[in-house]
């Protein structure tokens, strides 16, 4: 455990490392980013507190039987979205032309409207979800190794 | 017939096979029944018999695999020493063997390209 | 414009690939050896991502793009599938190596085997 | 139903991973639904690819493109090539799925009761069913860099399967060996596919092989494709890793890591046939693969003899059987270019080393079981602790004798039948080979007869008193692989004509591999 400044400091900063991880995951289908990034990012705030805090006090926190059941949540989602298309093809994009998500993205320099793209944004918040809870899980089991712990079943 | 296997050169029926085996199956029964009927379980008769000698545990009695084929080895010493000098068991020999056998096929197949 | 030389990013790449060869099979230390693999993945992303680059085209980034041609994103997206993979596979040595330490109490290859032959 | 075969394709890859995870949701509620729906989504799989099986030897290849507006669309509108994700899937690859569907379900069962006291067992059926998705997924897909993604599904998960048991220091260690060479070896596909992009901007095989010109790039690209591919199915010299990793996974895992060592094999059959074809120096390739073939016969069996550990001892002869087909299949190489001699032997040649391919992924799993049912029951590996145990495991020492006999080619089980097609066919292009492979073959038989005397035979020892049969599941999956060898045994000409051939024929024939992408631009 690091010093009380320290741990202030990571509690203030994992809110921005958050919102600016799903900002990510947001605009995932117009900007560089999407699913594995922008939840890449939220992780690193995990490392971060993680590291400012022990792995015992996070372990309270982030049960690994729930980071399980939202990992594969996100995967479900992710399968459950390709095969809401198979009426046509599998992968097909459901949602391309209908109010939710229908539109097709400008190209040109603009800020980018993000209820476009049909269910590709829909699959990032999935892969997100995914990322998020896969790879805390992994960091946590890593730190919690190397403290000569072992995670619960 | 699908059981027959025509390769072009001969032919396998695996059915001529089985029935030699049920036939020599059934001839081995009527050699068994030949034998003695006056054979009574759980007397001496079960014993192992070794000219009189005292019979030594299950466990020694049992010949275990190190023992089996020394002769094989032994003459096949030279090979063995050989062949287990490679297996190591360091995995960065195996990438070592990797990177050389990729590096030796590049060059048999540009090599073989020129020619 | 001034570009970069064409040619730049591959040397790289190829030095990079280089560099991470000699540390797999000469450094004895598994936490080396992960560093190896991890460094020749970073080399062939690069040359993946190097791939990608066509003089004069502009990025596939929808918002922000210019007037002109744009490069087609598929190395992009093949270096992006490659990165995934490759913390999985990370991840994984990772977890290993802890296990062998455990078990071991060593993290030189040699010593810590326990199968040969 | 014709929907139904539509899609086959994609259901066969997408329902494995919808219940992979599935799987730890439904395992959290109860253990024996978990099970339940592992076992249900493997047979529906199984009974999906005999389907598609079917519906491919009489409509010919099927081609799906993910997300398209419809499954045939192959480029889209605005494209000049393909670029989509594209299956396609020939009579090769079905004959693999087919294999591979049923060692699979084999497996599954086998854990069961394989597994039952370890912990983590949602996480097991996660990874095993995420294998079966990349196994799929290698043989189904007809674009490099997805053959890419879907070897490193299949290596990761293997990976964590072969040291999911974390007690033991030496799983760990095996795992890690995996890890490190699958790792490398598909990085060296990653390149090899960047290498031919670079060329042609293109990623599909069918595309690819229209325009491939054989340069010295694409030469280099092939050596690191046939290299990296052949360091995964267990080729001598680079086999070192395989025994180590192969003899301490669960049982039921190393069964399915052979057939993905096989996955690995038809990939680079694929490369060879598919994408280079006829641009190929098609002798001088098939001559590397039949030396590499014949040392790996070699090499593996007399390696195997000296083993005391029973997966190790295994292991090698997987090396050693691997052998036979390199060398069925490099003969038909080698001759690729010359029409008279293919047909004249080649393609028998071919055949051979396929069907030899079916046989091995029935006997081989059976045996690696047998030998998982002796360390369940007597927690060793090591035949020289063990005796007398056909006493107590009668089934299990039937059905070791039921893989021996195969895998030593004893007629009239399936072995023999594939190897008599390997040794009459591959005796027109080199004897040399037939007689290495008859010789290899009795060393086989001296081999196994050793260990099963080691194991099975002799007087009941003292320590393994309260060793009993294993339990149901155990020999349920056992007994699935020995009816298929039992099937193939007693029907050798209907699975040649109905799948071997078909499969032979496929890889020979490049030209209806391309047509079926490019074909098919509206």
């Amino acid at each position: 455990m690091l010093s009380k400044i320290v741990r202030t400091a990571a509690n203030q900063l994992i809110v921005f490392i958050a919102v600016f991880g799903l900002y990510v995951i947001a605009h995932g289908h117009i900007t560089p980013g999407g699913g594995f990034q922008g939840g890449a990012i939220i992780v690193s705030g995990v490392v971060m507190l993680l590291v400012a805090f022990s792995s015992h006090e996070i372990k309270k926190g982030l049960r690994e039987r729930v980071l399980s059941v939202v990992e594969s949540s996100g995967a479900l989602v992710f399968i459950i979205l390709a095969f809401a298309g198979i009426g046509t093809v599998f992968f097909y994009n459901l949602l391309l032309g209908t109010p939710l998500f229908g539109g097709i993205p400008a190209t040109g320099p603009g800020p980018g409207n993000i209820w476009t793209g049909g269910i590709i944004p829909l699959m990032n918040f999935a892969v997100g979800l995914k990322v998020i809870a896969g790879l805390s899980a992994v960091v946590l089991a890593l730190a919690l190794f190397s403290s000569g712990e072992e995670v619960e079943e | 017939m699908t059981a027959i296997l025509e390769s072009g050169y001969a032919f396998w029926n695996p059915i001529i096979w089985i029935i030699v085996f049920i036939v020599v199956g059934i001839m081995v029964y009527f050699f068994r029944r030949q034998g003695q009927k006056e054979y009574k379980k759980d007397t001496d008769q079960t014993q192992i018999f070794l000219c009189g000698e005292e019979v030594p545990e299950a466990g020694e009695r049992h010949i275990r695999v190190g023992n089996i084929y020394w002769g094989f080895f032994e003459t096949l010493k030279e090979y063995y020493t050989q062949v287990l000098k490679i297996h190591t068991g360091i995995i960065n020999d195996y990438i070592l063997w990797f990177v050389g056998a990729m590096a030796l096929s590049v060059i048999i197949l540009l090599v073989a390209g020129l020619g | 414009m001034d570009y970069i030389p064409l040619d730049f990013p591959f040397l790289a790449a190829a030095l990079l690939v280089g560099i991470s060869f000699y540390i797999i099979i000469f450094k004895k230390n598994l936490t080396k050896l992960i560093m190896g693999v991890a460094m020749l993945a970073s080399g062939v992303n690069l040359f993946l991502v190097a791939l990608g680059y066509r003089a004069g085209a502009n990025a596939p980034i929808y918002t922000d793009v210019p007037e002109g041609p744009m490069v087609m994103s598929i190395p992009q997206a093949l270096t992006l599938t490659s990165i995934v993979i490759n913390v999985a596979v990370l991840a994984l040595m990772l977890t290993m190596v802890i296990h062998i330490y455990r078990h071991t109490g060593t993290l030189d290859s040699e010593k810590s085997r326990k199968m040969k032959g | 139903m014709a929907d139904l075969m539509t899609h086959g394709a994609i259901l066969i890859i997408a329902i494995p991973l919808l219940a992979a995870f599935l799987t730890p949701l439904v395992g959290m509620a109860s253990q024996k639904a978990r099970n339940i729906l592992v076992v249900v989504s493997l047979l529906f799989v199984v009974v999906l690819v005999f389907a598609l099986a079917r519906d491919i030897s009489i409509n010919g290849i099927h081609v799906y493109t993910l997300g398209a507006t419809a499954p045939e669309v192959t480029t889209p509108g605005n494209f000049i090539v393909p670029v989509r994700i594209i299956l396609e899937v020939d009579g090769m690859s079905m004959l693999m799925a087919m294999l591979w569907s049923i060692v699979s379900l084999a497996a599954a069962i086998f854990s069961f009761s394989h597994i039952a006291n370890e912990t983590g067992q949602n996480r097991f059926y996660t990874l095993l069913l995420l294998m079966v998705t990349g196994g799929f997924g290698m043989m189904f897909t007809g674009d490099l860099f997805n053959l890419f993604v879907f070897l490193e599904i299949a290596s990761i998960s293997g990976a964590a399967l072969i040291a999911y048991r974390t007690k033991f220091a030496d799983t760990q260690e095996g795992g890690f060996k995996y890890i490190v060479v699958s790792a490398i070896a598909s990085l060296m596909v990653l390149f090899a596919i960047g290498l031919l992009y670079a060329q042609y901007n293109l990623l599909n095989i069918g595309a690819l092989a229209e325009v491939i010109q054989y340069t010295t790039v694409d030469k280099i690209a092939l050596a690191l494709l046939l290299i990296a591919f052949t360091i995964k199915a267990g080729m001598v010299p680079l086999h070192l890793w395989f025994p180590d990793a192969y003899s301490v996974a669960p049982a039921s895992i190393t069964g399915m890591l052979v057939i993905t060592s096989h996955a690995c094999m038809y990939a680079a059959f694929r490369v060879c046939f598919s994408l280079y074809g006829n641009m190929l120096d098609a002798p001088v390739v098939g001559w590397i693969l039949i030396v590499f073939g014949l040392l790996s016969m070699f090499v593996g069996v007399t390696m195997a003899i000296f083993q005391k550990d029973v997966m190790r001892f295994m292991s090698y002869h997987a090396i050693s059987q691997l052998g036979y087909m390199w060398v069925g299949v490099g003969v038909g190489l080698a001759v690729l270019g010359n029409a008279e001699l293919l047909a004249t032997y080649g393609r028998d040649a071919m055949s051979g080393g396929i069907f030899h391919i079916l046989n091995h992924a029935m006997y081989k799993p059976l045996l690696f079981f047998t030998g998982g049912a002796l360390f369940h029951m007597t927690g060793t590996r090591d035949l020289s602790k063990m005796g007398g145990l056909a006493h107590k495991m009668k089934w299990t020492a039937i059905l070791y004798i039921i893989g021996t006999l195969s895998i030593s080619g004893i007629p009239p089980l399936n072995g023999f039948s594939s190897k008599i097609l390997i040794y009459e066919s591959v005796y027109q292009f080199n004897a040399i080979l037939t007689i290495t492979g008859i010789v290899v073959s009795i060393l086989t038989l001296a081999s196994f007869t050793k260990a099963f005397h080691s194991a099975f035979m002799g007087a009941e020892l003292p320590e393994y008193g309260k060793v009993t049969e294993v339990p149901k599941s155990m020999i349920i999956g056992m007994a699935i692989l020995a009816a298929g060898i039992v099937f193939i045994t007693l029907f050798p000409s209907l699975v040649v004509d109905r799948a071997i051939q078909p499969a032979a024929d496929a890889l020979i024939n490049q030209g209806a591999y391309i047509d079926a992408i490019t074909g098919a631009i509206p």
